[in-house]
């Protein structure tokens, strides 16, 4: 069996706001090889960047998991105490963020922030930490690494701060890789070149979860994606899979809402509706409020996980039968 | 005010120019949620609408006369005929105490409201014409802040004269450029943000621009630094008072009553501590107020 | 064809900087936007195109330059000869939060600009024509009473666009009007902004960095680097033959929803962009083309015709191997 | 940088002048002959008229102004019509009582507010943060002359701790220096604990977490630093408001300092003195704001840059 990185099982987080508890992430299961690109899609306020920050034990208060585990390498680390947590974050799992421009400690040169990491992890001296970061410098393409190290954020432009970032994440090799959103910020042809930086990290084994909102991002990098809605995922596959032969509604919704590049077309496909409120989800279905294939029963129960082929995994009823036949 | 308080404003109005973010932004709803969450806020508040009344109440509170003398019972200690006890010319200091919160209340609101007209005015104008206006205003308000606030109204009081109507003013010309300064900065944030844009694109007149888009997002940030500052010109009326420089005898307010109690401080303590005592609790109750609207009204603890 | 609608020419617009730098947000800019069609503008964060929208509908002064409306130069014109023209120069914003005076209710908000020009009598008429234009963008009429914030992202941006649309303007510039929307939301904005343009006969110059959204909405396309036009013309043929090596890896690096395109080796662009406050001498893309000769770093290229679309490099008739 | 101190320096000058014009012409439109007053009623029209001229008082406005304006930049003040004493011996003398005064409440402000502040900020909304929260505004509420009389009643006239007034020792200096830092400690509290917070949400604190870094890490390599730089900014307004708390606090104590010498001026209309006191106070305030503006330069590299 292919060695597992990444094994999530179940994972809950809650948040106890002034108007009622929700669940921004509810019952997410996924898994990332050894070696593998997967990823997370979704519309904004869909749970996927809580998902990441549930994995790397960065939810804090309210927001709580409640339920779930964690396996990394086979290793069960929800229930590890604080400390032993820490030691993983940053060494064994660690996590680029969305915005580069504030994910960075403005008054302290981005090379000792890089060098934090290496001597929070290892036993190195000074001298040897600054000649690791010298070297993930030029390992992630940064020019002029020695210059660069005594640059303070600010005097760096957004993609050159991703690549500090992922500098960051990447100089202790760790086993795992979160990118959460690590391009939205970014203009396209910095975008691909990120990108590629992801790929090459993933050719070294690192295992990588990359979430984003682009379809696009996900066909070009990923091998397997989840496809979460309303904190539960509706949808996993191969990549291949998921885009041509899309099961669950909502994932149609999505592939045919994206605007080509290809051909003009005379009116766009759209998802009818909005984003539904955490706070008052619809009894069934949460998709099923949006949905136009939605029956009576989908506005009642609530469909679960079910798979229809080997690796194809569909929460909605319609798949189900499908399925079956 | 409190220097730290001012930047937390600044920054907090600044923010919420910023990010006109969350589901609770308008005000009738923001104060059903300090209601809500902050109990010593809404206390605070009742006790300051109860400390008005009994001001405004006063000659029916009381059987005794603010001025008349009782030479036979001077300086007698608290007691049933006398809760607070009486004062060097024989006054019930309860009595005195009463119409005192007249004058100190007065002193509070008045000249804070003629500050933050004078302030607003100043510092929209200045933030949205910019250039010499702006120039001429700002510095203006760096002279007045470069004296420490007592230290001017000393001056101001010196070349006015004591007596109500100066220390009216007095308290306004210490206070306005400290608004001034919030409401410039809020200005330009605001000239900037991209709704005064549309308007601008749209073809509304400046001063409608000014008073309708700027002046109006500033009201929020105008209210916390009322409820900030009338604590602050009531400290400093009854510092001023306690070095003789404020309201004039027979008037009397707290901090004037303090300054002549303080003669017996040691033979009639209660004097001195009874009007200090009053001056911390509307003081206090003022700053629990303002800081639960600071809290509310400022986008970042929303975040959290 | 149909006739010239707004004209720019040599725009120029500079914003100081810290340390006595400037920055050169649009350098020398002439193009021409014809009367109903829709004109995109492309090009990375940076490269002035929302200052170059701002400068055509008169809501920033350039620095040097004109910008002809219907054959009447609008930059030397004094503020009341230009105010009548404000009306027919209207724009959608990127931010549907941050575009909206939070404290003004949806009715105000939309009925301001027909207040502001005087359109309708009283207070009866005005609202019922707020209630016209709320039906155009279909937001529902009771919720005429309601804040902004009451409202999801694209609620607020279809109030923005009934604002823009209130004063039957001629021309709107659409500045990223949905890229701070989800995609199932985006595509909605972007279906009612074709109507629009259909039924109210607007012409619009629409504002994004997604090449993919501005292939849907427009005739022409215009792509920007630094402050200068690289390349116009045609949507297709720009798309299908782009005559600038900026606009190839532009297309290139666009990440395509396809998985059968996974792996294929893509050329990327070297480096980062240059900084817009201190830009290279002579062609400015020099820096990051693979194809730069010494003519590039020493020579500005002109825009040049090459059979229907224009473009702006040395070396433009010559075919890249990108 | 240093352009930027330049500037700000010569935006102080401007200032420093404005302030001598205000204080020059609030005090010269004070009702009636200053010198008459000073002299008494004995005065004779002669002596009036003859010190009037010899002080220049009978001169144009402006050119009073000018002549003032010069002779302060040589360093001279005029003499002290009180008490008949050179402004700059004055002031000199007294200096040093106030700046011990200010130094010691200084301390006393900044290690409670900082400590309180920090304890605060990490305890958010639990019970030690309400507490010294609590505590905090309850120092902002309290009159500096309340303190003053409230610890003077108590600890020297009760208790018998220190003493009741006087500058002998430095045990003098305790009780008027808690009473000054007293309003400023929870200044600094309050200050400290937003600032705080507000870093503490920070994205970049979350990726210092990522990193690995536990509570304490992120507070002492991330967060305080960061959090500081607003709170030094405020040095500024206490350098302001601690002078005006020395007014009352030495009146309070019969503490010789500039607080009490200005009091005096006031009540012996002694425009000199009043005025040396003054451009001495504010130019406290100015060179502090101008101090924390360098200060927050060096320490912010985003500002270091700007210029």
């Amino acid at each position: 069996m292919e060695q597992k990185t990444l094994d999530v099982r179940s994972l809950t987080v809650c948040i106890q706001t002034m108007k009622g508890m929700i669940r921004p992430v509810n019952d997410v299961s996924l898994e990332v090889p050894r070696g593998g690109i997967v990823g997370i899609v979704g519309e904004s306020g869909c749970g996927k960047s809580m998902t990441a920050r549930a994995v790397m034990g960065l939810i804090r208060y309210p927001g709580k998991v409640t339920g779930g585990s964690v396996y990394l390498e086979g290793r069960e680390i929800t229930s590890l105490p604080e400390k032993e947590r820490r030691k993983l974050r940053g060494a064994e799992i660690s996590m680029i963020f969305q915005e580069p421009m504030t994910s960075l400690n403005p008054v302290m040169k981005v090379g000792k922030q890089v060098e934090e990491a290496v001597l929070l992890h290892t036993n190195c001296s000074k001298e040897e930490a600054r000649a690791k970061t010298l070297d993930i410098f030029r390992e992630v393409e940064i020019p002029e690494a020695e210059a660069r190290y005594n640059c303070y954020p600010h005097q760096l432009s957004g993609g050159l701060r991703q690549r500090v970032m992922i500098a960051m994440a990447a100089v202790c090799r760790p086993k795992l890789l979160i990118a959460d959103e690590p391009t939205t910020a970014l203009d396209v042809t910095v975008e691909a070149q990120i990108l590629k930086l992801l790929e090459r990290l993933r050719d070294a084994g690192t295992g990588v979860l990359l979430i984003s909102h682009s379809l696009g991002i996900i066909a070009r990098v990923c091998d397997y994606v989840y496809v979460m809605y309303a904190g539960q995922i509706v949808e996993q596959a191969e990549t291949e899979v998921i885009f041509d032969r899309p099961a669950h509604p909502y994932t149609r919704g999505l592939l045919r809402s994206v605007v080509s590049l290809r051909e003009g077309a005379g009116t766009l496909e759209t998802i009818p509706g909005v984003v539904p409120n955490l706070l008052r989800l619809p009894a069934g279905c949460s998709f099923s409020l949006r949905c136009g294939m939605c029956t009576e029963r989908c506005e009642k129960d609530a469909p679960r996980l079910l798979e229809t082929e080997p690796g194809h995994k569909v929460r909605c009823f319609l798949a189900e039968k499908e399925g079956v036949r | 005010m409190p220097g730290g308080k001012q930047k937390q404003i600044e920054q907090a109005a600044d923010l919420r120019v910023q990010s006109q973010i969350g589901e609770e932004e308008r005000f009738r709803d923001l104060m059903r949620r300090m209601a809500r969450e902050n109990k010593t806020a809404v206390f605070s508040f009742f006790l300051i609408i109860l400390m008005t009344l009994a001001a405004i109440l006063a000659p029916n509170l009381t059987p005794y006369d603010e001025n008349s003398m009782d030479l036979m019972h001077r300086l007698s200690p608290p007691s049933a005929e006398h809760l607070l006890g009486t004062d060097e010319g024989g006054r019930d200091e309860l009595t005195r105490l009463l119409y005192g919160a007249r004058v100190s209340l007065l002193i509070g609101v008045v000249p804070t409201l003629l500050s933050l007209i004078l302030g607003s005015a100043l510092g929209v104008l200045a933030g949205y014409r910019g250039g010499i206006t702006d120039v001429i205003i700002m510095r203006a308000a760096d002279v007045t802040l470069a004296f420490p606030s007592m230290l001017l109204a000393m001056v101001i009081m010196y070349s006015l004269g004591g007596g109500l109507v100066n220390v009216f003013l007095t308290l306004t010309l210490v206070n306005w450029a400290n608004v001034a300064r919030v409401v410039r900065s809020q200005t330009l944030k605001l000239k900037n943000s991209e709704f005064v844009e549309a308007a601008r694109i749209i073809g509304v007149s400046e001063g409608k621009i000014m008073r309708r888009h700027i002046l109006s997002n500033c009201l929020p940030t105008l209210l916390v630094l009322f409820t900030l500052n009338v604590p602050e010109s009531i400290l400093t009326e009854s510092s001023l008072s306690f070095l003789g420089l404020g309201i004039q005898p027979p008037n009397a307010s707290w901090g004037l009553m303090i300054n002549t109690g303080r003669q017996y401080l040691y033979n009639a303590p209660w004097l001195c501590f009874v009007p200090g005592a009053a001056i911390m609790l509307v003081v206090l109750a003022f700053n629990f107020l303002g800081n639960g609207l600071l809290d509310v009204l400022d986008p970042r603890q929303k975040k959290q | 064809m149909s006739g010239c609608l707004l004209e720019a020419r040599e725009l120029t617009k500079e914003f100081p900087a810290a340390g006595k730098k400037r920055i050169h947000a649009v350098s020398g800019v002439s193009l021409k936007i014809r009367e109903g069609e829709t004109l995109g503008l492309v090009g990375e964060s940076g490269c002035g195109k929302s200052t170059l929208g701002k400068l055509m509908i008169g809501a920033l002064k350039p620095d040097a330059g004109e910008v002809f409306f219907r054959g009447k130069n609008i930059i030397a014109m004094t503020e009341r000869e230009f105010k009548p023209l404000r009306k027919e120069l209207q724009l959608v914003f990127q931010d549907p939060y941050a575009s909206l005076d939070p404290r003004m209710t949806v009715r105000d908000l939309v009925a301001e600009p027909i207040e502001t020009w005087g359109l309708c009598a009283n207070r009866k008429e005005t609202t019922l024509r707020v209630q016209d234009l709320l039906r155009a963008v279909e937001i529902p009429e009771e919720f005429l009473c309601r804040y902004p914030h009451q409202f999801s992202g694209g609620q607020r941006q279809r109030i923005g666009i009934a604002r823009a649309i209130a004063a039957d303007p001629s021309f709107i510039v659409c500045d990223e009007p949905v890229s701070a929307l989800d995609v199932s939301v985006q595509n909605q904005i972007l279906n009612l902004l074709k109507a629009l343009k259909a039924s109210r006969k607007l012409t619009f110059l629409f504002i994004s960095h997604d090449l993919s959204v501005v292939r849907y909405l427009a005739d022409r396309v215009c792509v920007m680097f630094l402050g200068k036009v690289c390349e116009i013309g045609p949507t297709e043929e720009v798309y299908l033959h782009p005559r600038h090596p900026y606009t190839r890896f532009l297309l290139d690096a666009v990440p395509v929803p396809d998985p059968s395109q996974r792996g294929k080796e893509i050329r990327l662009l070297k480096g980062e962009p240059p900084s817009p406050a201190d830009p290279p001498s002579g062609c400015r893309f020099c820096t990051r083309c693979p194809y730069a000769a010494a003519r590039c770093a020493a020579e500005d290229p002109e825009l040049r015709d090459l059979g229907g679309v224009q473009a702006a490099c040395h070396f433009a008739d010559k075919a890249f191997s990108v | 940088m240093k352009q930027k101190i330049a500037q700000r320096s010569v935006q102080a000058v401007i200032v420093l002048i404005g302030v001598v014009l205000l204080t020059f012409v609030m005090l010269r439109i004070v009702p009636g002959n200053p010198i008459e007053t000073m002299m008494g009623e004995h005065a004779d029209a002669a002596t009036v008229a003859r010190m009037t001229a010899e002080m220049g008082l009978d001169q144009p406005l402006h050119r009073q102004f000018f002549r003032y304006l010069f002779s302060v930049v040589r360093g001279d003040f005029g003499t002290s019509y009180s008490l008949g004493k050179p402004v700059s011996l004055l002031i000199q003398s007294a200096f040093g009582n106030t700046l011990k005064l200010a130094l010691f409440a200084a301390l006393f402000a900044w290690t409670l507010g900082i400590t309180c502040g920090l304890i605060c900020a990490v305890s958010k909304n639990r019970l030690p943060d309400r507490l010294f929260m609590g505590f905090s505004l309850l120092g902002i509420s309290l009159p500096v002359f309340m303190a003053a009389m409230f610890l003077q009643y108590i600890f020297a006239f009760k208790l018998h701790w220190l003493p009741i007034s006087g500058t002998d020792s430095w045990k003098c200096f305790i009780l008027p220096a808690i009473a000054l830092g007293w309003n400023s400690a929870g200044q600094v509290a309050q200050m400290t604990r937003t600032a705080l917070l507000e870093t503490l949400a920070e994205d970049y604190i979350e990726t210092a977490r990522a990193k690995g870094l536990g509570n304490a890490g992120v507070l002492l390599s991330h967060a305080l630093r960061n959090a500081m730089l607003p709170v030094l900014t405020m040095m500024t307004i206490q350098f302001s408001s601690l002078l005006s708390g020395a007014v009352i606090t030495e009146t309070v104590f019969s503490i010789n300092g500039i607080g009490r010498l200005m009091v005096q001026a006031i009540s012996g209309r002694d425009i000199p003195l009043l005025q040396g006191t003054s451009l001495l106070a504010t130019s406290v305030v100015i060179l502090g704001s101008l101090l924390a503006d360098c200060l927050y330069s060096v320490l912010d590299p985003r500002i270091r840059e700007e210029s």
